[in-house]
């Protein structure tokens, strides 16, 4: 019987780890990142200097061998500065997306898949807590919880909950329409079994997307608001709070400044380019072309 | 001058997607005459679709196209200018849809599609020239299809448009692909009846592409067989039907007359069309033929003529 | 009329978003630690002066009725009273003396925004897979990847202190001077609108990528139609629905920007009295900013939904 | 004394409420629309009934109202002699043990994160099944659907659309259901398939000895598997009669006009225009070519002319 004949294989992997293997532009990101978060651990590691060791023979020294990024007012090393900033806000950004992304994707798997008055309920929520302008939403958060970097983390999160709840009611809305959420129906799954077990392994990939460009966003958040003097609090050396310093000796030392925001483009950039790649690679729209 | 509306010797088109090299359509040889029409008639991926983007040129991004003859009445479709091939579309080849909605720009009125088509013909004073086009396919009330937004429209409806739109550019062929698929029986049928009567009052040849054979059997002269991008059978209709030689195209019409007399069960053709990714070395359907020879699976099979103008891929007819 | 009743629904819809969004604020506010009255009068205040000040203040009122005093005030056009600055100033004077400026800025930044990337995503997708498109993306990515207020800067080094073009800081109201607005206003921004005109072509890039495989692209090229003619009537026309719909989505991005540009450069925005009223702990000013900025979103939103209504004929005819 | 049917469909209507969205669905069509409109029709056990109308006659919703998937507005549904037309889901768990739908594209009704074995274990898994066990029964499952072994560690993206089809009829078998709807099941296979499947479907049929609800727009696939036939159309029932005899001697004026596209010199049926749902009148009058007075008053009753042969016309043929 040749209907029993041999199946063959497809031989292209899936998932994140399958797009990695023959995605260019995620190779780039996932390179970047990758690099740089060893480089960073290196720096916190085995730097010559502390990140808050003053040297006040050594102020405002622009970039040179001992000190690649040059120093700021109090003669602290940049560079370390930079690296141990980029860790506090790397740390922050994860968090806040995290939660954030918990918090939207339960609320909008729940609106999707429900329907009904809870949809309706949970769509307002989102609706409004998407007309915040980001940082107009961040700053009343902070004035309530005050400053530092967890209630940073937090604020991210809160910014960053419409955007995972709009996109997983949307995804869950379409999977719940699909058939093979209603064969699963008729097969006897319950809802919860059938959101976690049919529903979220086919909507994972679009949300770790969103999680991905989210971190480059939060990480920026986290400078704009410890830019401004209203997030992470010095001396904690995260890289809103050493640009902020920085822009104060702007005209006499333009380099703190400068490459503090080139570290944070670079990290960005490799964020980007490998949520970029995902969603090529994830998006069937867009594959194959 | 050769009084072929269309003429193609030797067509073979390669697509190259993620650098998969697929060949989707092999050593094609087609020829239509004036007034006539052909059935291309095929599985889904068996490379008809293909083969008809290809007589307009609009075959994928990256693809490889060759062939030793292309015409379209006077015209050479193997021109590599786009500006050339822009001035042939719809003039020397025109092509009609499966799906009609999707044909049209949703964003603009029937008039607007009209009055370009028209405008671009010459026609200065387009609207008469529109409403007579759109009597002659049957449509009644004319201003009101003219007024209308495709979305306002059936799908019966939005077919006779496009047919009368494409036919209006006087195309020495017209390419069908599957007009009829996405259209209810009745609708159908009455689409199928103003192609008949068409070809009788339009210049144009017809390559009417379908993967039904009763219809097939009920508009077309002639019917090419395509099976995994090659042609595998080509003759009249009423020769194909009453003598297939090629042991794919007998199972077809086997399973068709199974099923529209009263059968219990139906001739089984084993296995699944194979994949056009996969290499091959001998003739395509060798794997699910009852009646395979030992040299079929050794070396490609060359297309026999016989008499009568009838061509057939197979060892046993050579 | 079918329009008037659409509108009228949605304004009311918009406006119920804006009184729950008003709640929102203010219970937020209400609920930030610290006394108002402390915070007024200082913390040598005596408990007399402190219980005048929050009876004049109805700051023992039930929480409803609070809300409900504010919600009167508001519609009057009443904020409140500043408590951070010298004489009593009236938030809604200080809103209204600075939502000009930004109203301004963000204008203009999605003004450049909206040119860039019209130009730079209309040129990748129609020369898709080419050196015109890959410069077109790469360029965007690393657009998207820097922190605008830092691009300020950046900016501000280049065209300020090199080449002395534009002023470094400082802003001339629109009001006093519309060229020395755009002038002055120009670095701002366009410090904004470069990484949201990363954001925006990449999204045209991909719908007019998404409608160039429509069906009715290949019907239109299968009839011969030219190229451009294919381009900006088929190809273009509808992205555009989906091309302004991601544009209205990314209003509380562009406004978010604007409030620490405003800072960067100096500019006596919206923005900056915000911040200067959160240094303060100033509630009223806080909440007056966030209500105004959240009507900014909402009434953007509307516009967004009516175009849109206009462009699509399934709803205009 | 003839025995209990296995479904009974009483009399059923299902209302869809229009959604509306932008500026558009606001005053275009009426709210609500009948998908269903009384729909009368039994079941045997053993029995084979094919449901066959043209796209939007309301068979795939009546399909998937009889598995309640969807909750009907008008009606009962008796299944097994027992009440379903309102349970909620949790109560349905139990009834679905013993129904089953396959769908039109079977790609899309397997979950393409899952392997075809794990799509078949799922339902064992709930209940309980010991592993060993649950390998057993999904290659006993393959088995009887002609697929080989290896399937089972194969994801849908790799079978082709037979192979898919099988698989998805195995899973369907999975908890041994007494009754399936199959919608449309072949009509997306390609031709050298189709044939293999209808007769896997029929051999299934008579091994098994289940029911059958075969919903499809192609009338030779309903004469080869059926028992019976019910004719659609917009949203009505009109007739119902054994195959042979509906074939034979059609008495409905559409079922007729159906019947004549199969040849090709069948008679001209007229254009099919907007039906008004709500006028009163029989819902196919305005292409009858044997409208009486009659048919303009009100919608014919469905009356047995026959032994089996149900009909709704007031001047049948």
């Amino acid at each position: 019987m040749s209907a029993a004949a041999a199946i063959p294989r497809s031989a292209r992997r899936r998932g994140p780890l399958g797009v990695l293997a023959r995605n260019r532009v995620a190779q780039c990101g996932a390179f970047i990142l990758v690099s740089t978060l060893l480089l960073i651990a290196g720096i916190v590691l085995f730097s010559p200097y502390d990140p808050n060791d003053k040297d006040y023979m050594a102020i405002l020294q622009p970039p040179s061998l001992e000190h690649p990024f040059g120093t700021d007012s109090f003669g602290q090393d940049v560079l370390t500065r930079v690296a141990h900033g980029a860790r506090i806000s790397l740390l922050v950004s994860v968090g806040g997306l995290v939660l954030g992304g918990l918090a939207g994707t339960v609320l909008g798997m729940t609106a999707g898949y429900r329907g009904g008055w809870l949809d309706a309920v949970i769509t307002r929520i989102v609706e409004l807590l998407y007309s915040f302008p980001t940082y107009v939403l961040a700053l009343c958060l902070m004035l309530l919880l005050g400053y530092g970097a967890s209630s940073v983390a937090l604020a991210i999160g809160l910014v960053y909950v419409p955007n995972f709840a709009r996109l997983a009611r949307s995804m869950t809305a379409q999977a719940k329409a699909e058939n093979y959420v209603t064969a699963a129906r008729l097969m006897g799954q319950s809802a919860p079994r059938i959101l976690a077990r049919e529903i979220l392994p086919n909507i994972a990939a679009p949300l770790l997307v969103q999680f991905s460009a989210g971190l480059g966003f939060g990480i920026i958040m986290e400078a704009g608001l410890s830019f401004v003097g209203l997030g992470v609090q010095p001396p904690t050396p995260s890289l809103g709070v050493m640009m902020a310093d920085g822009k104060d000796y702007f005209q006499n030392g333009p380099w703190v400044l400068t490459l503090t925001g080139l570290s944070v483009a670079w990290i960005i950039l490799g964020l980007n380019l490998l949520g970029d790649g995902l969603r090529d690679a994830l998006d069937p729209r867009l594959r194959d072309r | 001058m050769t009084g072929l509306a269309l003429e193609i010797r030797g067509l073979d088109l390669m697509l190259d997607p993620l650098g998969r090299r697929l060949h989707v359509v092999r050593s094609l040889d087609l020829e239509l005459r004036r007034g006539e029409v052909l059935g291309l008639i095929g599985e889904s991926g068996s490379g008809k679709t293909m083969t008809g983007l290809s007589l307009l040129r609009l075959e994928p991004e990256g693809a490889r196209l060759t062939a030793e003859i292309m015409r379209a009445g006077e015209a050479d479709l193997l021109q590599s200018e786009e500006a050339e091939l822009r001035a042939l579309r719809g003039r020397a080849v025109g092509m009609i849809f499966q799906d009609p909605v999707g044909a049209f720009n949703p964003a603009k009125r029937i008039a607007w599609h009209a009055r370009q088509v028209l405008v671009r013909r010459g026609i200065a004073d387009w609207r008469p020239a529109a409403e007579r086009l759109l009597a002659e396919v049957d449509i009644a009330d004319t201003a009101r299809v003219l007024g209308a937004y495709p979305h306002q429209l059936s799908g019966g409806m939005l077919q006779r448009t496009l047919i009368a739109l494409v036919l209006a550019a006087n195309p020495a062929v017209v390419v069908a692909d599957e007009p009829t698929t996405n259209l209810d029986n009745i609708v159908e049928q009455q689409i199928l009846r103003l192609f008949r009567r068409l070809r009788q009052t339009e210049d144009a040849a017809f390559l009417f592409i379908t993967h039904d054979m009763t219809v097939a059997a009920s508009l077309c002269d002639r019917i090419a067989v395509m099976y995994a991008g090659e042609v595998v059978e080509i003759g009249t209709t009423a020769q194909l039907f009453e003598d297939p030689l090629h042991p794919y195209t007998a199972a077809l019409i086997a399973t068709a007359r199974a099923l529209e007399g009263e059968a219990e069960r139906l001739p089984e053709l084993p296995g699944e069309p194979p994949s056009i990714a996969e290499p091959r070395t001998g003739c395509a359907f060798a794997s699910r033929c009852a009646r395979r020879l030992e040299g079929c699976t050794l070396a490609p099979v060359p297309m026999i003529p016989l008499e009568g103008g009838r061509r057939v891929r197979c060892l046993l007819h050579g | 009329m079918r329009v008037l009743t659409w509108l009228l629904l949605r304004a009311g819809s918009a406006a119920f978003m804006l009184l729950l969004g008003s709640l929102v604020v203010f219970l937020l506010m209400h609920a930030v630690p610290g006394d108002a009255a402390l915070a007024a009068l200082g913390d040598q205040a005596s408990p007399d002066a402190i219980a005048d000040f929050r009876r004049l203040h109805h700051l023992d009122d039930p929480l409803a009725m609070q809300f409900l005093a504010w919600l009167r005030g508001a519609l009057r056009g009443d904020l409140g009273t500043s408590i951070s600055l010298a004489g009593g100033f009236s938030t809604a004077s200080l809103i209204a003396g600075s939502l000009p400026n930004t109203l301004f800025i963000g204008a203009y930044a999605l003004l450049l925004a909206l040119a860039i990337s019209i130009t730079a995503g209309s040129i990748a997708a129609s020369r898709h897979g080419r050196v015109e498109d890959v410069l077109a993306t790469s360029g965007a990515i690393v657009t998207i990847s820097m922190p605008d207020f830092w691009l300020g800067y950046v900016l501000v080094l280049l065209f300020s202190l090199e080449l002395g073009w534009f002023p470094a800081y400082g802003f001339t109201r629109p009001g006093e001077s519309f060229l020395g607005a755009l002038h002055s206003g120009f670095l701002p921004a366009l410090a904004i609108a470069v990484p949201m005109a990363g954001i925006f072509s990449r999204m045209l890039r991909a719908t007019l990528l998404e409608t160039f495989r429509r069906a009715y692209v290949t019907s239109a090229r299968v009839m011969g139609f030219g190229r451009a003619f294919v381009f900006w009537h088929y190809v273009f026309r509808n992205a555009l629905i989906p091309y302004v719909t991601a544009i209205g989505l990314q209003a509380r991005y562009l406004l978010g920007g604007v409030v620490v540009v405003e800072r960067v450069f100096g500019v006596p925005g919206i923005g900056s009295v915000m911040v200067d009223g959160a240094f303060a702990r100033d509630i009223s000013v806080v909440q007056g900013c966030a209500v105004v900025f959240l009507l900014i979103v909402i009434l953007v939103n509307l516009l967004v939904d009516l175009l849109c209504g206009l462009l699509d004929p399934r709803t205009a005819a | 004394m003839a025995e209990a049917p296995l479904v009974d469909v009483q009399d059923v209507s299902v209302r869809f409420r229009r959604r509306r969205s932008g500026l558009g669905g606001l005053f275009g069509p009426p709210p609500s629309f009948r998908a269903v409109a009384g729909a009368t029709l039994t079941v045997a056990r053993r029995e084979v009934v094919g449901l066959v109308g043209e796209s939007g006659s309301g068979k795939t919703t009546l399909g998937r109202t009889i598995l309640r998937l969807v909750e009907p507005s008008e009606g009962a549904i008796l299944f097994q002699g027992e009440p379903i037309t309102h349970l909620r889901e949790r109560a349905l768990r139990r009834i679905w043990g013993r129904m089953a739908l396959v769908f039109q594209d079977p790609l899309s009704s397997l979950n393409p994160r899952h392997s075809i074995g794990a799509a078949l274990a799922a339902p064992l898994a709930l209940s309980g099944t010991p592993k060993s066990e649950q390998q057993d029964r999904v290659a006993a499952a393959l088995q009887r659907v002609r697929l080989p072994r290896e399937a089972a560690e194969r994801f849908p993206h790799e079978l082709s659309g037979g192979q898919l089809q099988r698989a998805a009829l195995a899973r369907a078998l999975m908890r041994d259901p007494v009754f399936i709807v199959a919608d449309e099941a072949v009509s997306k296979l390609d031709v050298s398939v189709r044939s293999q499947i209808l007769n896997l479907f029929k051999d299934i049929q008579q091994e098994l000895e289940t029911s059958f609800l075969f919903i499809t727009h192609d009338l030779h696939v309903a004469r080869f598997l059926c028992d019976r036939v019910a004719v659609m159309f917009f949203g009505r029932i009109v007739e119902v009669a054994p195959a042979a005899e509906l074939f034979r001697t059609p008495r409905h004026p559409y079922t007729r006009a159906l019947l004549a596209t199969l040849d090709e010199a069948g008679e001209r049926a007229g254009q099919r225009s907007a039906v008004d749902q709500e006028a009163p009148g029989c819902i196919y009058r305005a292409q009858c070519p044997r409208r009486i007075g009659r048919c303009d008053e009100a919608h014919p009753p469905t009356l047995m002319t026959a032994p089996g042969h149900a009909l709704a016309c007031h001047n049948p043929g």
